[in-house]
C-alpha cells in the first residue's frame, strides 16, 4: 500500500510546511485567546523548521539541520517571554481575550 | 546767462511754495500772500526779460535750450532735465506768470478770513512751478511731470476746504479723471518713442515722419495724446471734473480752471503741430470733439443758476473753440484765443469772486441782482469781459473767435458743418453771458435782507481793472488779415509774425476770399447782438414769456438743466459696475475661490488623517491582518505578475 | 571546510563579548548583595564603562580594512564600524534618559540596563552579519529584549498592552522572515550572502521560490522599520513604551535594520529585480504619506513623533531603493547613514524633552501641554523648536542636508515621482511639526509648567542640540568621513 | 567683506540673547545702523563699469555635491542689499513702543531675518540661496505668529506652508540642475556661474520638456513669494495679522526675494522657456495689477487695502521683468526699491494710527486731517509716491516698466496703463474716506496727538528717499545699468564672470 503512494519528494514537504504555516497564520488572525496566539506562532516556526530540514535533506548539506537548532532555541526564548507577558497581562487585566486591551488607538 | 534766468524763473515759485509750506499753520495771510505774489512776480519779470532777449534774436535761432542734469539714462532713452524757451513757450509763460501774479494779488484779499492762508498760497505757488515745468519742458517727459504736477495741485486746491465731503470728492474726481487722460498721454508718449526713438520735441518735430492719411500708428499716437488733452482741458468725454472743480476757492478756478491748466492740452498740440499736420484724420477728430464740446457746454451753461458753474461751462465751451481751431489747422488762432480767453475769463472769474466775497459766499444768481449800484468797479470790469466774450467788434474776443470761425470754413481741413456749430455756439454764448449779467448786475435786486453787498478792497479790484484793459486791447496783438486790410495802416498779425516757422502751414490753404469773411463776420456780430438783446429782454421784463417757453419745451429743458445726465450716466455705467465687480471679485475669486481651495485641501488632509486614525483601531489582529494582506498582495504580483 | 573559532575571531568579536559581560555585571552585583537595587547612577557608570570600551575597540580597527570574523559570518567594514558606533552612542543616550525617567528609574534598573545592553548586542550582530541565520539570531536577540523592556515600565496598563502587541506582531514578522530565509536557502543552497549575491542573476530568471523567499525576507525587515503596510504597530507601541525605550527603539532598531538592508542590497540580492524596485517605490510613497498625514491630527506628542518616525523611515528607504538599482553607489549608502545619524540625534533629543515633561507615571504628554513654554522655559522651547525644524528639513539644520542627499540620489536615478511625493510629504509635515512651536510661542500658558530635575537627560539633550546645529553646517565632513570608509 | 555684513547680524542676535531686557532695544538700533554703514561700503567701492560679480568670496562647503559658500554682488543685487540694511533701523525705530512683550526674541528674529534676506540676495550658489531662502521663513513665521493680531496663527501657518510648498519644487529642480551639470560639465556643481553655462534640453511641446518643467518649478516658488495673481491670498492675511514691523519687513524686502529670484535664476537659466512663457507671466502680472487694484478698492480694512496695493505694485515689477528689454528690467529693479520704501512707509504710517486708535476699519475714520495735519501731509506724500506721481520715486519705476512692457507687447502695455488709473482711484478714495470729510467716530472719541519726534524722524527719512529717488534717479540707475544691459543683450546665452583682481 505504501509503494503505491510513490516517492515522497521535496515538494510534498514544502506543501506540508506551507500548509502548517498558513494554519499558524490563521490561528494568529482568528483566535481571541492570547495563549492560542502564542501557540500558533510556535506552529509557524515549526513549519519553517520542516522546510529547513526538507531543503537540507534534498541538497544534502548539513546547514539546514544546524539552522533548525537555532530556530528552536529562538522559538523557546520567544515562548518564554510570550508566556511571561501573557501572565503579567492576566494578573493586571484578569482577562486573556485580546479584545480587551485596545486602549492604545487613534 | 539765460540759464540763470530760467533757474530763477522756475525755482522762485518752488521756493515760495516751500516757505509757505513750512509755516502752513500761520494765520498771517498778508505775509503769506505777499511772499507768494513776489515769487510769481519774480518769475513774471524773468519771463519778460527772456521775452525781450528773444525779441532781439534772429528768427531762425530764436530759442534757448538749457539742460541742467541728466534725469533718466536707460537703454537708448536719455532724458535730460532740459528746458526750451522759444516763441510758443514764452507766450504761455507770460500768460501764466502774468495772469498768475494778478490772481495771487487778488487772492490776498479773498483769503483774508481763511484759517489756512499759508497752505493755500504754497499750493498756488507749487501750481505755478508745475505749470512752468509743463510749458518749458524740452521733452515730453518733463512736460509730463508738469502735466501730472498740475493735476496734483488742482486736486489739493479743489479739495482745499476738505472738511466738506463734496469738496473732497470733487478734488478726487478731478485727479482721477485727469489720471485717465494721463494714461492716454502715456500711451501716446510710448508710441511716439517707438516711432522716433527720442522724446525731445525738436527730435520728434524734425523726425520727418511720413504722411499718415489712414488710421496708422502716427494717428493712433496723436489720438492718444489728444485723450490726454481732453482729460486735462476738459473736453468730451472727460470734462465732468471741471464744473465740480468750482468747489475750490474762486481765484483757484480763475487761475487753474480758466487761464492756465486747462490750456495745457492746447499747448501740447501746438507744440507738436508739425506731426499733427501729418494726420488729417486725427485733426478731424480734434475739430469735431472741439466743436461738439463747445456746443453742448454752451447749451448746459444756459440753464445753470450757480455763477461759477456758468463760467465753468463757458470755459469748457471756449476750450471747445480752441480745439476746433487746432483741429482745422489754425494753430496760431488757437494760441491767440488761449491768450484772449485767459484775459476775459480770468477777469470774469475774479469778478464773480469779488461778487461772492461781497455777498458772503453766496453763489446763486437767483439771490443776486442789481448789484450795479453796490459794486461799480466790479460791474464795469465785468461789462468789459462780457463785451469781449460775446465778440463785440474790435475787442479781444471778436478778433480771436472770428478768426477761428473763419478758419473753420476757409481751411481745407475745416467744413461748413463745423462753422455752423461754431456759429450757433457763439449765439448761445452771447445769450448765457447776457443772462448772467442781467441776473447779477442789472435787473431788480433780489438780495436777501441780511446781506449788504459792498465793493471789494483795492487789492481785489486792481487786478480786475488790469485784466479789463487787457481784455479790451489784447485783441490787437493778432489782428486777422481780413480785418487789417479794412483798417488803415495794415497792422500785421503780430502773433503770426512772432511764431514764424514754428507753426507748420496748412497744406492746400487757398487765397482768403475777403468778401465771404466779412459777410460771415457781420452775421456772427448780428447773431451775438440779437441773442444778447433777447436775453436782456427775457430776464428783465418778459419773465412770463420765459416761463411759457420752459413749460412748452419741458423735456428738453429738464434734460439740459440736468447736464444731459452725464454724471449720473458715468456713475451708473462705469463707477458702480466697477465697484460691484471688485466686490464680486473679492467675494468670489479671492475669498470664494482661492481661499476655498486652501480650505478644501486642508480639510481633505484632515479627513485623510481621520481615516488613517480609523485604521489604527488598536486591535492586534487588525494589524496582523494588514501585514499579511500586504504580504499576500505582493506575493500575488510575484507569482502572477 | 571546517570552521575553527580562532583568536582572530575573538579579537574581532571582542566588543560584543565585552558588552555581554558588562551587561550581566549589574545583575550579579544585585544578586550578590541579596537583591538590593544599587543606586541608578552606579549601574549607569558600569554600563557606560562597557560602552566606552566597546566603542574604543571599534576605533582600534584600521579605518578601511574589511575584516571577517567567524568565517566571515560577521563582516566589520566601514559601514558596520560607523553603524556600531552610532548604536553605542544611541544606547548610551537612552541609558542617560532612562536613569532619570520616572517609569524606568525604579527598582528594576539593573534588569533594564541588562536588557538594553543585550538588545545592543543583538543590533551589533545584526549590522555586522553577512549570513542570514546570524542576522536572524541578532534580530531575535534585539527584539526579545525590547519586548521585555517595553513591559518593564512601572506604568501598568498601556505599557503591558504595547509590549504584548509588539511581541505578537514582532514574532509573526520574524516567522515570515524565517520562512523567507528557508526558501532562499532552499533555492540557493546557502545562507551566506556573498555566495547568494554571485548566483542571483541566473536564479532570478526561473526560480519562483527564490523570489518568494527574498520577498518574505524583505517583508520581515520592513516590518522592523515600520514601512507602510507593516507600520500599524509603531504608533501604539511607541506611545505605550516608556519614553527612553521609545527613543531607543525608534533610533536603534532603525539603524541596525537599515545597516543590514544596506548589506543585503549592496551584495546584489535584489539587483535587477524590477518587481522589488516597483514595490519599494510604492511602499516609500505610501509610507511617507501615511506617516505624515497620520500625524496631522495627533494630540498626543509621543504618538505624533511615532507617526513622524514612520515617515522618516520612508525617506531612508529611498536610499535603499537606489541601492537596489545600483548596488555599488557609495553616495547612496553615505546618504542613508547620514540621514540615520541626523534622524537619530534629533529623535533622541525630542524624546528626551518629552521625558523631561513626564513628572508622574501615567502622565501622557499632550501637544497643548507645551502652551506658553517660550515664556517659562525659553531655552528648552528654543531647543525643541530647532529639533522640530530639523525634522521638517529646514536648512541650515542637519535634517535638510539629510533630505538633500537622499533626494539627490533619488533624482540621479530618475525616481521623479518618489522625490515629488517625498517633498510634498515634508510640506505636509510642516503643519504638525510647527503645532508644538505654535503652542510654545504663540499661546499663553494656562498653568505653569515645571520640569523634574533631570540633569543627565538635559546633558543628553544639550549634546543632541549642539550636534544638530554643528553638523548642519559641517555636514560635508561627516559625509566625507563616511564615504572615505566605504 | 560680504561675509562680515552677512554674519554680523547673527553675531548681534547672539549678543542680544544675553543682554538684560532694557539694553536690548538701544543695542539693536545701534547695531542695525552700524550694519547699514557697513553695507554702504559696497556702494562706495562698486565698479559701475563692469557687469561682473564683485566683492566675491568662495569657500568649498559640501565638495561631494559641488556646493560652495559663494557670494558676490553685481548691479542687480546691490540696491536690494542696501534696501534690506536701510529698512532694518527704521523698523526697529518704528517698533520702539508698539512691541512690548518678548522684545528680546523679537529683535533676535529680526536680525536672523536680515541675515537670511541678505544671504539670499548675495548667494551665487543655488543651494546656498535655497538655504537662506528657507531660513527667512522661520523668523518671519515667528514675527507674524507671536506678535500678530487675532488670526495670527492661521495667517502665519498659511504663509509658511504657501512659501514652503513653492520652494520644495524649486529644490527638486535645483538638484536636477546639479545632475545636469555633472553630465555636461564633468562634475556636479551648484555654482550659479557654471549653471549658466548649461544648455538644458528644450523639447518643443513635449510633456516632459525638462527646461520648461524646471523653469515652472522655479517660477512657482518665486510666483508665490512675489506674490502673483493666483497664489497671492496669503499676503493680505499675513499683512493684516502681522504687527507693523512685520508688515514693513514683509512688504519692504521679503517680496523682493521672489522678484529677485526671477531675475537671478528663472530668466537667465532657462532662456527658451522664458521666451515661451513670457506672455503667460506678463498676462498674470497684468491680471495681478488690475485684480489687486480692483479688490483693494472695496477693502474695509486699511492694511488689507495696502496689502492688495502691494500685490498690484508687484504685478508691475513682474511685467517689467518679462518685458525682457533694458527699460522693463531697469524699471522693475527700481520699482522693487520704490515699493520697499513707499509701501514700507505706508505700513509704518498705518501702524502709527493703529497704535493710537487700535482700529483699522476705514469706516471708523474721517476728518483725520484736522486732528493730525503733519501726519496727513506725510501720508499724502507717500500716497503720491505709491500712485507714481512724477517727482516721486514711483513714477520713474512705473514709467520705465510701462514703456518696457509697451515696447515688448502693446496689448499688455495698454492693460497695464489702466492699472495706473485704478491705482490712483483706490488710494485717493481711501485718503478721502480717512482724512477728509467730517470728523469720524475715531476722531471724536480718542484724543489724537500728532507725530512725536521719533515718528517724525522716520517719516522724514523715508520722504527724503522718495524725493531723492524721484528727482535724481541717475545716481541709483547707473549702478544697475551695465548689469541690466548685459542681462538683456545676451538673454539666450547668459554668462557671468567674477571681477578680476578681487
Amino acid at each position: 500500500m505504501l509503494s503505491s503512494i510513490g516517492e515522497i519528494g521535496l515538494n510534498h514537504y514544502l506543501i506540508l510546511s506551507a500548509a502548517l504555516f498558513c494554519i499558524g497564520m490563521f490561528g494568529v488572525l482568528m483566535r481571541k485567546n492570547a495563549l492560542v496566539i502564542l501557540m500558533s506562532i510556535e506552529l509557524m516556526l515549526n513549519a519553517v523548521n520542516i522546510s529547513f530540514v526538507a531543503f537540507s535533506r534534498y541538497q544534502n548539506n548539513l546547514d539546514g539541520f544546524v539552522m533548525v537548532f537555532f530556530v528552536m532555541a529562538v522559538a523557546a526564548a520567544e515562548a518564554a517571554v510570550g508566556l511571561a507577558l501573557a501572565v503579567a497581562i492576566f494578573k493586571r487585566f484578569r482577562e486573556i481575550n485580546i479584545r480587551f486591551f485596545e486602549h492604545l488607538k487613534g | 546767462m539765460e540759464k540763470i534766468w530760467i533757474a530763477i524763473l522756475l525755482l522762485s515759485p518752488l521756493l515760495g511754495a516751500m516757505i509757505n509750506g513750512f509755516r502752513f499753520r500761520s494765520q498771517n495771510y498778508r505775509l503769506a500772500g505777499s511772499i507768494a505774489t513776489i515769487c510769481v512776480g519774480i518769475s513774471f519779470f524773468a519771463s519778460v526779460a527772456l521775452f525781450s532777449k528773444l525779441l532781439g534774436m534772429p528768427v531762425e535761432s530764436r530759442f534757448f535750450n538749457v539742460s541742467f542734469f541728466d534725469w533718466i539714462q536707460v537703454g537708448s532713452l536719455s532724458v535730460p532735465m532740459a528746458f526750451l524757451v522759444d516763441p510758443i513757450s514764452i507766450v504761455m509763460m507770460l500768460i501764466i506768470t502774468g495772469v498768475g501774479s494778478l490772481i495771487h494779488l487778488f487772492s490776498i484779499g479773498y483769503m483774508s478770513h481763511d484759517e489756512r492762508p499759508a497752505k493755500y498760497f504754497s499750493y498756488l505757488n507749487f501750481f505755478i512751478f508745475n505749470m512752468l515745468l509743463l510749458v518749458m519742458g524740452e521733452n515730453l517727459l518733463i512736460m509730463f511731470i508738469g502735466w501730472e504736477g498740475v493735476g496734483l495741485c488742482s486736486y489739493l486746491l479743489i479739495g482745499f476746504w476738505f472738511t466738506d465731503k463734496e469738496k473732497a470728492a470733487a478734488g478726487m474726481k478731478a485727479f482721477i479723471t485727469n489720471r485717465i487722460g494721463d494714461a492716454g498721454l502715456l500711451l501716446g508718449i510710448f508710441l511716439l518713442f517707438l516711432m522716433v526713438g527720442s522724446l525731445s520735441f525738436s527730435d520728434i518735430n524734425s523726425a520727418g515722419l511720413s504722411e499718415d492719411t489712414g488710421w496708422g500708428m502716427l494717428t493712433l499716437a496723436l489720438l492718444a495724446l489728444f485723450v490726454g488733452a481732453t482729460g486735462k482741458s476738459a473736453q468730451i468725454p472727460l470734462y465732468v471734473w471741471l464744473p465740480d472743480a468750482m468747489a475750490g476757492p474762486t481765484p483757484v478756478s480763475a487761475l487753474i480752471h480758466a487761464a492756465t491748466m486747462v490750456t495745457a492740452g492746447i499747448y501740447m498740440i501746438v507744440r507738436l503741430n508739425p506731426i499733427f499736420i501729418l494726420s488729417p484724420n486725427a485733426m478731424f477728430v480734434i475739430a469735431l470733439v472741439g466743436a461738439l464740446t463747445a456746443f453742448f457746454a454752451a447749451s448746459m451753461g444756459i440753464l445753470q443758476w450757480d455763477i461759477k458753474k456758468i463760467l465753468a461751462y463757458s470755459t469748457v465751451s471756449q476750450l471747445g473753440y480752441m480745439f476746433l481751431a487746432l483741429g482745422v489747422g489754425a494753430f496760431t488762432a488757437g494760441i491767440f484765443h488761449v491768450m484772449t480767453h485767459a484775459f476775459f475769463k480770468a477777469l470774469m472769474f475774479l469778478g464773480s469772486g469779488s461778487v461772492i466775497h461781497a455777498m458772503h459766499e453766496e453763489q446763486d444768481i437767483r439771490k443776486m441782482g442789481g448789484l450795479k449800484k453796490y459794486m461799480p468797479i466790479t460791474h464795469w470790469t465785468f461789462v468789459m469781459g462780457w463785451l469781449a466774450i460775446i465778440g463785440t467788434p474790435f475787442l479781444s474776443g471778436f478778433f480771436s473767435k472770428d478768426e477761428i470761425l473763419w478758419m473753420s470754413v476757409h481751411s481745407p481741413r475745416g467744413s461748413w458743418l463745423l462753422w455752423l456749430i461754431g456759429f450757433i455756439t457763439a449765439g448761445m454764448t452771447a445769450f448765457y453771458m447776457t443772462r448772467l449779467m442781467t441776473l447779477t448786475f442789472w435787473g431788480k435786486s433780489r438780495v436777501p435782507k441780511d446781506v449788504h453787498p459792498h465793493e471789494s478792497p483795492i487789492s481785489m479790484t486792481l487786478p480786475l481793472i488790469v485784466l479789463a484793459v487787457l481784455s479790451v486791447f489784447g485783441g490787437w496783438l493778432g489782428v486777422p488779415h481780413g480785418v487789417s486790410s479794412l483798417l488803415p495802416g495794415h497792422i500785421p498779425h503780430l502773433l503770426e509774425v512772432w511764431f514764424g516757422d514754428l507753426i507748420a502751414p496748412i497744406p492746400g490753404l487757398g487765397k482768403a476770399n475777403y468778401a465771404l469773411e466779412y459777410s460771415l463776420m457781420a452775421m456772427s456780430v448780428l447773431l451775438a447782438a440779437g441773442s444778447a438783446f433777447a436775453a436782456y429782454k427775457l430776464y428783465t421784463e418778459k419773465e412770463s414769456l420765459l416761463a411759457a417757453w420752459v413749460q412748452k419745451a419741458k423735456g428738453l429743458h429738464n434734460l439740459v438743466a440736468n447736464k444731459y445726465f452725464v454724471d449720473e450716466f458715468y456713475h451708473a455705467r462705469i463707477i458702480r459696475p466697477c465697484v460691484e465687480m471688485s466686490k464680486a471679485l473679492w467675494e468670489f475669486v479671492d475669498v470664494g475661490f482661492i481661499d476655498k481651495i486652501t480650505y478644501i485641501v486642508s480639510n481633505a488632509f484632515q479627513d485623510l488623517a481621520k481615516a488613517v486614525r480609523m485604521t489604527q483601531n488598536g486591535n492586534l489582529q487588525r494589524y496582523a491582518l494588514y501585514i499579511l494582506a500586504g504580504l499576500f498582495v505582493s506575493l500575488s504580483f510575484v507569482v502572477w505578475g | 571546510m571546517e570552521t575553527i573559532v580562532g583568536v582572530k575571531d575573538l579579537v574581532l568579536g571582542a566588543p560584543l563579548l565585552v558588552l555581554f559581560f558588562i551587561s550581566i555585571l549589574p545583575l550579579t552585583i544585585k544578586v550578590l548583595n541579596n537583591n538590593k537595587e544599587q543606586r541608578p547612577y552606579a549601574v549607569l557608570l558600569q554600563a557606560w564603562m562597557g560602552l566606552i570600551i566597546a566603542g574604543s575597540l571599534y576605533f582600534l580597527q584600521s579605518p578601511d580594512a574589511v575584516l571577517g570574523a567567524f568565517d566571515t559570518a560577521l563582516i566589520f567594514d566601514g559601514v558596520n564600524r560607523w553603524m556600531s558606533v552610532f548604536l553605542i552612542l544611541i544606547s548610551g543616550f537612552c541609558l542617560f534618559m532612562s536613569a532619570d525617567n520616572i517609569q524606568t528609574r525604579g527598582s528594576q534598573f539593573s534588569e533594564h540596563t541588562f536588557l538594553v545592553l543585550s538588545s545592543l548586542i543583538g543590533m551589533l550582530i545584526m549590522s555586522a552579519s553577512s549570513d542570514l541565520i546570524v542576522t536572524f539570531i541578532g534580530l531575535e536577540l534585539m527584539s526579545i529584549s525590547l519586548y521585555v523592556l517595553v513591559a518593564l515600565s512601572k506604568e501598568q496598563v498601556i505599557a503591558k498592552e504595547a509590549a504584548f502587541k509588539y511581541f505578537i506582531l514582532g514574532s509573526l514578522a520574524s516567522a515570515i522572515m524565517l520562512y523567507g530565509i528557508a526558501l532562499m536557502y532552499g533555492s540557493s543552497g546557502t545562507t551566506y550572502l556573498p555566495d547568494i549575491g554571485r548566483i542571483v542573476s541566473e536564479l532570478l530568471v526561473e526560480d519562483v521560490i527564490y523570489q518568494i523567499g527574498s520577498l518574505l525576507l524583505l517583508v520581515g525587515l520592513l516590518f522592523k522599520v515600520s514601512i507602510f503596510p507593516f507600520h500599524a504597530w509603531t504608533p501604539d507601541v511607541y506611545q505605550g513604551a516608556p519614553t527612553p525605550i521609545t527613543a531607543f527603539m525608534s533610533t536603534g532598531v532603525k539603524v541596525a535594520t537599515f545597516s543590514f538592508l544596506i548589506r543585503l542590497f549592496s551584495q546584489g540580492i535584489y539587483e535587477g529585480n524590477d518587481f522589488i524596485i516597483q514595490l519599494l517605490q510604492v511602499l516609500i510613497v505610501l509610507t511617507i504619506l501615511v506617516g505624515n498625514i497620520g500625524a496631522i491630527i495627533q494630540s498626543n506628542l509621543k504618538r505624533m513623533l511615532s507617526y513622524s518616525s514612520i515617515a522618516h523611515s520612508g525617506y531612508v528607504l529611498i536610499g535603499i531603493l537606489v541601492l537596489a538599482v545600483n548596488p555599488r553607489d557609495g553616495l547612496a549608502v553615505a546618504a542613508v547613514m547620514f540621514y540615520l545619524f541626523a534622524y537619530a540625534i534629533v529623535n533622541i533629543g525630542s524624546f528626551g524633552i518629552v521625558s523631561l515633561k513626564e513628572k508622574d507615571e501615567n502622565k501622557t504628554v499632550f501637544v497643548n501641554d507645551l502652551n506658553g513654554m517660550a515664556k517659562t522655559k525659553p531655552i528648552t522651547a528654543l531647543i525643541f523648536t530647532v529639533f522640530m525644524l530639523s525634522l521638517t528639513g529646514i536648512p541650515p539644520l542637519i535634517g535638510f542636508f539629510g533630505k538633500l542627499y537622499l533626494f539627490s540620489s533619488a533624482l540621479q536615478y530618475e525616481f521623479y515621482w518618489v522625490a515629488m511625493w517625498g517633498v510634498i510629504g515634508s510640506v505636509i509635515s510642516v503643519y504638525y511639526y510647527l503645532r508644538p512651536v505654535v503652542n510654545m510661542y504663540m499661546r499663553e500658558a494656562d498653568k505653569d509648567i515645571e520640569f523634574a530635575r533631570q540633569d543627565l537627560n538635559t546633558i543628553g539633550i544639550g549634546i543632541c542640540f549642539l550636534l544638530v546645529l554643528l553638523f548642519g553646517i559641517l555636514s560635508s565632513n561627516v559625509l566625507n568621513s563616511i564615504q572615505v570608509s566605504l | 567683506m560680504i561675509s562680515l555684513v552677512l554674519f554680523f547680524p547673527l553675531a548681534i542676535a547672539l549678543i542680544l540673547a544675553f543682554l538684560p531686557k532694557y539694553w536690548v532695544r538701544p543695542v539693536a538700533l545701534f547695531a542695525s545702523i552700524l550694519e547699514f554703514l557697513f553695507s554702504l561700503h559696497f556702494v562706495y567701492h562698486f565698479d559701475k563699469s563692469t557687469s561682473a560679480l564683485q566683492f566675491v568670496e568662495q569657500v568649498a562647503w559640501i565638495p561631494q555635491f559641488g556646493i560652495s559658500y559663494f557670494v558676490g554682488i553685481d548691479g542687480i543685487s546691490i540696491w536690494l542689499v542696501i534696501l534690506s540694511t536701510f529698512i532694518l533701523p527704521i523698523i526697529i525705530l518704528a517698533s520702539w513702543t508698539s512691541i512690548d512683550d518678548k522684545i528680546k526674541t523679537f529683535h533676535i528674529s529680526l536680525f536672523v531675518l536680515l541675515t537670511a534676506m541678505l544671504g539670499s540676495f548675495v548667494a551665487m550658489d543655488a543651494v546656498l540661496f535655497y538655504t537662506f531662502w528657507e531660513l527667512s521663513l522661520i523668523p518671519m513665521y515667528l514675527i507674524v505668529g507671536v506678535w500678530g493680531g487675532p488670526r495670527r496663527i492661521y495667517a502665519s501657518i498659511k504663509f509658511f506652508i504657501y512659501t514652503m510648498f513653492g520652494s520644495v519644487f524649486m529644490l527638486l529642480a535645483l538638484i536636477s540642475l546639479m545632475f545636469m551639470a555633472e553630465q555636461q560639465l564633468g562634475q556636479m556643481t551648484s555654482n550659479l556661474l557654471s549653471l549658466y553655462q548649461l544648455n538644458i534640453p528644450y523639447i518643443e511641446g513635449a510633456w516632459g520638456n525638462p527646461q520648461a518643467l524646471m523653469f515652472l518649478a522655479f517660477a512657482l516658488a518665486f510666483a508665490i513669494k512675489v506674490p502673483m495673481f493666483p497664489v497671492h491670498t496669503w499676503l493680505p492675511d499675513a499683512h493684516t495679522e502681522a504687527p507693523t514691523p512685520g508688515s514693513v519687513i514683509l512688504a519692504g524686502v521679503m517680496l523682493k526675494m521672489g522678484t529677485y529670484g526671477f531675475l537671478r535664476f528663472a530668466i537667465p537659466l532657462f532662456p527658451e522657456a522664458v521666451n515661451e512663457f513670457t506672455w503667460f507671466f506678463m498676462f498674470l502680472g497684468v491680471v495681478g495689477i488690475i485684480y489687486g487694484a480692483l479688490v483693494a478698492m472695496v477693502q474695509p480694512d486699511i492694511k488689507k487695502l495696502v496689502a492688495y496695493s502691494s500685490v498690484s505694485h508687484m504685478g508691475y515689477v513682474v511685467i517689467g521683468m518679462f518685458a525682457l528689454n533694458a527699460y522693463g528690467v531697469t524699471g522693475s529693479i527700481y520699482q522693487m526699491l520704490n515699493h520697499g520704501i513707499s509701501t514700507g512707509a505706508l505700513f509704518i504710517l498705518v501702524g502709527m494710527i493703529y497704535d493710537r486708535t487700535h482700529t483699522r476699519k476705514i469706516a471708523d475714520y474721517g476728518g483725520l486731517a484736522k486732528a493730525m495735519p503733519i501726519f496727513t501731509i506725510a501720508f499724502i506724500i507717500i500716497t503720491m509716491s505709491s500712485i507714481a506721481v512724477p517727482g516721486t520715486n514711483g513714477f520713474i519705476g512705473e514709467f520705465l516698466i510701462l514703456m518696457g512692457t509697451f515696447l515688448s507687447d502693446k496689448a499688455m502695455g495698454v492693460a497695464a496703463v489702466v492699472g495706473v488709473v485704478l491705482g490712483a482711484a483706490y488710494m485717493l478714495w481711501m485718503v478721502k474716506k480717512v482724512f477728509f470729510g467730517e470728523a469720524g467716530k475715531v476722531v471724536k472719541e480718542t484724543k489724537l496727538e500728532d507725530l512725536n519726534t521719533r515718528e517724525l524722524g522716520i517719516v522724514t527719512i523715508l520722504i527724503i528717499m522718495v524725493f531723492w529717488m524721484g528727482i535724481y534717479p541717475k545716481f541709483f540707475l547707473d549702478y544697475t545699468q551695465v548689469s541690466v544691459d548685459h542681462l538683456v543683450e545676451n538673454i539666450s546665452s547668459y554668462s557671468l564672470e567674477v571681477k578680476v583682481g578681487e
